[in-house]
């Protein structure tokens, strides 16, 4: 009896059950987002391209001392030296960036020790010409957004430093 | 009343206006028929591509929001024109035969699936006289014609010399010979009630849907109906998890549509014949028939749809299963107890 | 429904129907080999007489990349092995290295590591199975769970500036402190996603269509599941309790309070099963995680140039996927000498002819889908 | 359920051709002493009562420049703390070593993919070809000696 009655009608009802569901998701309010009108808000440390952000008078933190270079896991990061003219100081010739290598890793950005590059939250970077992909972040005119922040290095945005025995809770707020 | 509203009025006008002119001529009223035909046909053809236009908007945006999205937004005022743009893409599109297909059959099989659901349509009462074609026997005339679509899909299946296409093609065809049974089977249901197989006499005897005496039958029957047009949960011949796109795997371009038109068109045939038989054609009060007709027959493709967003596919051998061991032994109960209650009251 | 069809034995008797075997080849492009997998299938009619998968289609020699490059900067190569639960690869190697060097991670790295990892792991799930929904041919689960899926990848977004591929875990801790909002951000995820496992019962796995599809299907016994080394909820399927988070604790998953789930039977049902509730005691490890979150450190103190000593280690989490491993032979260098890769999935891959022996094309989707596998990482 | 660990003792009273050692990575090492030994230590591991190792966990291979290491991680299913790595020296120059796969399914795939990286043969294995690689791939790759020119050479280094 049961597998003649009690079976379908519960396999009947399950089914029910799920038109149910998809009836009410129907009349809610659904969940996209579209996209070049509406954007999601990015957060802080959303990593996008890689920027050197420089100053009002065009200057740059960088002290071509490598270590971008040395640590970038792709080999996307060319950097070039000079030696300033009657001094052993080095300086940077040129910053050239292959966005085609770049994985958005952000070590680079990390291992800075002079803190003179940003992960900006630019992400529209597809391009038809593969040479374009080659950036020259020393001459580069675009100017670094404050609004971005990136992926800072600075432990700006995360929560106050804790003391011990502190709970969670009381951080929370 | 309905004066404005009544479309049977331009028919019974455009009729006469077509005697008067073999009138005029001086030739026989078989050429205005004739004619007349002709612009039935013309009407009905545009009827279906509409039809289709509306279901394939509806469709979108319904499984859109049952998904939690939006469906077609940007081809005018909420995507009205994506269907538009889709068909002017696939009319532009290259159509390429694959180097193995059997040409003559791979090209004509788009065209005897679409037009197998096409020929149902003109013999669905829309309204009291509006009626493209009236058949004594209308509703042996919608089952028959709708089979050879199976053979298109078939057609289609092999000759692409794909494997994917020739699974998809055989699936289709177990599976629509074996939905065809329970189908007629819960039409017969109604048949009897009605004491005719004339799809206008079938209509004029419901006054009340016969959907209250035969709900078993009209659940057969939409279920048969879903499988019949080879949708979800019974899509097993197109499968796209399994065989990427079953029988219409190699198709592209205007082939593409024919098929795509086909399966609406089915889908329609199909529910108007749902509407028809079980919930009373173009009857019903305040409103014209014709508009009745269409509400009944948009409910149950809002049905149709409302499974295909729902439900994951049946296997093909569960599939078998349900159609023997379930549905048609239940159709069968359901003609005698029928015929019992008819004999005895 | 439920009824398993009884074939006409065909396959014993082939002569007496005069039919041939065909070949289909299903993949490296198909719409459910989840990635580029391909599956050469002989098919007696609808039925499988024999499957072999065929990998490497996404071969990217990890194993030998990460001979060329320091500890540090092979941490965001890990990434991208088990794109779905990246969080585990990136954890499971800086525990090898950790291990290597002796280091001992703060509490709260481990913490935010245990967070991060099991958000990782719902997130994971809920692709599946959306895709296992999809697999049956069900298209709308997976718009809701990657509805919910999407808000997990906007907390990791927020937590660690991508969404997929992460490079969070560094040897010694984590990248970078919680930022301010998340707590609240993943409690308020969390409060929603409380409902939404019986949603997914309501919609799908209650549903007798697709009890019909996965019941009794692909069923792997115990025998099978030791011999092919099968791990993580496809054992657990197969009714045995293993789990290392439970059994060989690592990190701080001692402090925590949930269940290992099990299913017996063995059968895509059951791995179903075993996922769907995972999915639940992910949930309330994470919110444990948050309530008991201590203050501290993040990163141990490790030297920029990482040289491990001379030695070598075997380093192990549970992933979404199971066991997930990493060798790694140190030479003393800031480069590894030799990393071997564990992968969950391939191992699960290598049971899959047996799986699929006798069933119908229908369902090596459906097992396929129950298996989840992720072929990135199979092919490493 | 939880019995005691593995033991050193046990395991070397067990297999006195080979060397035991308490190992550090995961549970305890055992060194064979020759290859051939191989198929039957596994054979008793992992059906003799006290040892119960069913479980073949990874099989992988190591080149340290002179010889190929082959290291095997065996864990249990019942015992699930129970682990145990076995560790095999083989030569460089085509050395053949017996096929796991009657005692674990596992090792198939596993033995297909040491092929694949290092060259190593296995005899007696039912499909000995390439698993990863394409199949007209020179070379394998995980070898010390390998050298491809497509490598990725980074600036600076």
């Amino acid at each position: 009896m049961n597998r003649f009655f009690k079976e379908p009608w519960d396999a009947v009802l399950s089914l029910v059950t799920g038109l149910m569901i998809t009836l009410r998701q129907m009349f809610s309010k659904p969940c996209t987002i579209q996209y070049p009108e509406e954007r999601l808000i990015w957060p802080d440390r959303t990593r996008g391209r890689l920027v050197m952000p420089r100053t009002e008078a065009g200057k740059h933190k960088c002290t071509a001392c490598l270590m971008c270079q040395r640590n970038c896991p792709n080999g996307s990061i060319e950097i070039k030296v000079k030696t300033i003219a009657g001094s052993n100081k080095r300086e940077l010739d040129d910053y050239l960036f292959h966005l085609d290598r770049c994985t958005f890793c952000g070590i680079c950005v990390e291992t800075c020790p002079f803190d003179a590059l940003r992960m900006s939250h630019e992400h529209e970077i597809a391009v038809q010409d593969k040479a374009r992909l080659k950036l020259h972040l020393q001459t580069e005119t675009i100017r670094f957004n404050p609004a971005w922040r990136g992926a800072l290095p600075a432990k700006d945005d995360t929560v106050e430093a804790q003391k011990p025995g502190q709970s969670s809770e009381e951080r929370a707020d | 009343m309905n004066y404005i509203y009544d479309l049977s009025r331009i028919v019974q006008w455009t009729r006469a206006q077509l005697h008067w002119l073999a009138d005029w001529a001086g030739t026989s009223v078989f050429w205005a028929d004739g004619l007349g035909t002709l612009i039935v046909m013309f009407v009905l053809f545009a009827f279906c591509a509409s039809v289709v236009m509306v279901l394939v908007y509806a469709e979108r945006k319904i499984a859109g929001h049952m998904q939690a999205r939006l469906g077609p937004m940007r081809v005018g005022w909420h995507g009205v024109l994506q269907v538009i743009a889709d068909t002017i893409k696939l009319i532009l599109k290259e159509t390429e035969i694959p180097n193995r297909a059997d040409r003559p059959l791979y090209r004509a099989a788009p065209y005897v699936v679409f037009v197998s659901g096409f020929l149902a349509l003109i013999a669905l009462p829309m309204d009291k006289n509006l009626v493209p074609v009236q058949l004594n026997v209308g509703l042996i005339y919608m089952i028959a014609i709708g089979t050879p679509g199976v053979i298109g899909i078939l057609m289609a299946g092999w000759s692409s010399g794909n494997k994917y296409s020739l699974l998809g093609g055989m699936r289709s065809a177990a599976q629509m010979i074996s939905y065809e049974i329970p189908l007629v089977l819960s039409l017969l249901g109604a048949v009897m009630l009605a004491k005719s197989l004339d799809l206008h006499t079938l209509v004029e005897a419901q006054k009340i849907p016969f959907v209250v005496y035969q709900p078993v039958a009209f659940f057969i029957f939409l279920i048969s109906a879903v499988a019949e047009t080879n949708r979800n949960p019974f899509d097993i011949p197109e499968a796209e998890s399994e065989l990427t796109a079953g029988f219409h795997t190699e198709y592209g371009g205007i082939r593409f549509a024919y098929f795509f038109l086909a399966e609406y068109v089915n889908m329609f045939v199909l529910s108007a014949l749902g509407a028809t038989v079980f919930l009373g054609g173009w009857q019903g009060p305040f409103l014209p028939g014709w508009c009745w007709y269409l509400i009944k027959t948009g409910a149950i493709l809002f049905v149709f749809i409302w499974f295909r967003w729902t439900y994951p596919r049946l296997r093909a051998d569960q599939l078998m299963d349900l159609s023997w061991k379930v549905l048609t032994p239940l159709a069968f109960i359901n003609i005698l107890v029928t015929g019992l209650i008819l004999v005895l009251m | 429904m439920e009824a398993q069809s009884k074939s006409v034995d065909t396959l014993s008797h082939p002569e007496a129907l005069q039919t041939d075997v065909i070949t289909l080849n299903m993949g490296p492009q198909h719409p459910s080999t989840h990635g580029a997998l391909r599956l050469i299938l002989k098919l007696d009619g609808e039925r499988v007489v024999s499957a072999q998968p065929d990998i490497g289609y996404v071969h990217r020699g990890y194993e030998k990349m990460a001979e060329a490059m320091t500890y540090n900067q092979y941490i965001y190569l890990t990434d991208r092995l088990d794109y779905l639960s990246a969080i585990f690869n990136e954890w499971c190697y800086c525990l090898a290295c950790e291990q290597l060097a002796g280091i001992e991670v703060p509490r709260r790295a481990e913490y935010l590591r245990v967070i991060s990892g099991e958000l990782c792991r719902l997130s994971s799930h809920l692709v599946w199975l959306g895709a296992m929904g999809m697999d049956v041919g069900a298209f709308t689960p997976l718009t809701y769970t990657f509805r919910e899926r999407e808000m997990i990848l906007e907390i990791f977004d927020l937590l660690c500036g991508q969404r997929m591929t992460f490079n969070y875990c560094r040897i010694g801790g984590v990248a970078r402190d919680l930022p301010a909002g998340f707590i609240e951000r993943v409690r308020d995820f969390l409060k929603y996603f409380e409902r939404m496992p019986d949603v997914y019962d309501r919609l799908l796995s209650d549903n007798a269509i697709f009890l019909a599809r996965t019941r009794g299907i692909g069923t792997l016994t115990q025998e099978l599941a030791h011999s092919h080394a099968v791990t993580g909820p496809n054992l657990r399927g197969s009714g045995v309790s293993k789990d290392l988070r439970k059994d060989d604790p690592y990190s701080v998953y001692a402090e925590f309070d949930f269940k290992v789930c099990t299913q017996s039977e063995g059968d895509a049902l059951a791995r179903y099963r075993v996922r769907v509730e995972e999915m639940r005691q992910s949930a309330r490890i994470i919110k444990q995680a948050l309530d008991q979150l201590p203050a501290g450190e993040i990163t141990a103190k490790v030297s920029r140039v990482f040289r491990p000593p001379v030695g070598e280690t075997y380093a192990r989490v549970e992933s979404s996927r199971g066991i997930q491993g990493f060798y790694l032979v140190s030479d003393g260098s800031a480069k590894p000498a030799r990393c071997r890769i564990r992968v969950p999935s391939f191992a699960g891959l290598s049971v899959m002819p047996k799986l699929l022996h006798h069933v119908q094309v229908a369902d090596v989707v459906a097992i396929m889908g129950s298996i989840d596998f992720i072929v990135p990482e199979i092919d490493r | 359920m939880s019995r005691p660990e593995l033991q050193v003792e046990q395991l070397q009273a067990a297999f006195p051709e080979a060397k035991a050692e308490a190992g550090k990575a995961f549970g305890p090492e055992l060194l064979l002493g020759s290859v051939e030994q191989l198929v039957a230590v596994c054979e008793q591991l992992k059906t003799a009562q006290e040892f119960g190792l069913e479980v073949l966990e990874d099989y992988t291979a190591l080149d340290t420049g002179e010889q190929f290491i082959l290291v095997l991680r065996l864990t249990s299913n019942q015992i699930i703390t129970r682990k145990l790595t076995v560790k095999v020296s083989i030569s460089r120059a085509g050395a053949k070593v017996p096929t796991l796969c009657p005692v674990y399914g596992s090792a198939e795939w596993y033995e297909r993919e040491i092929f694949d990286m290092f060259g190593i043969r296995f005899s007696g294995h039912p499909d000995m070809r390439r698993i990863l690689l394409p199949d007209e791939w020179k070379g394998h790759p995980l070898r010390k000696d390998y050298k491809d020119e497509r490598m990725l050479k980074r600036p600076g280094a």
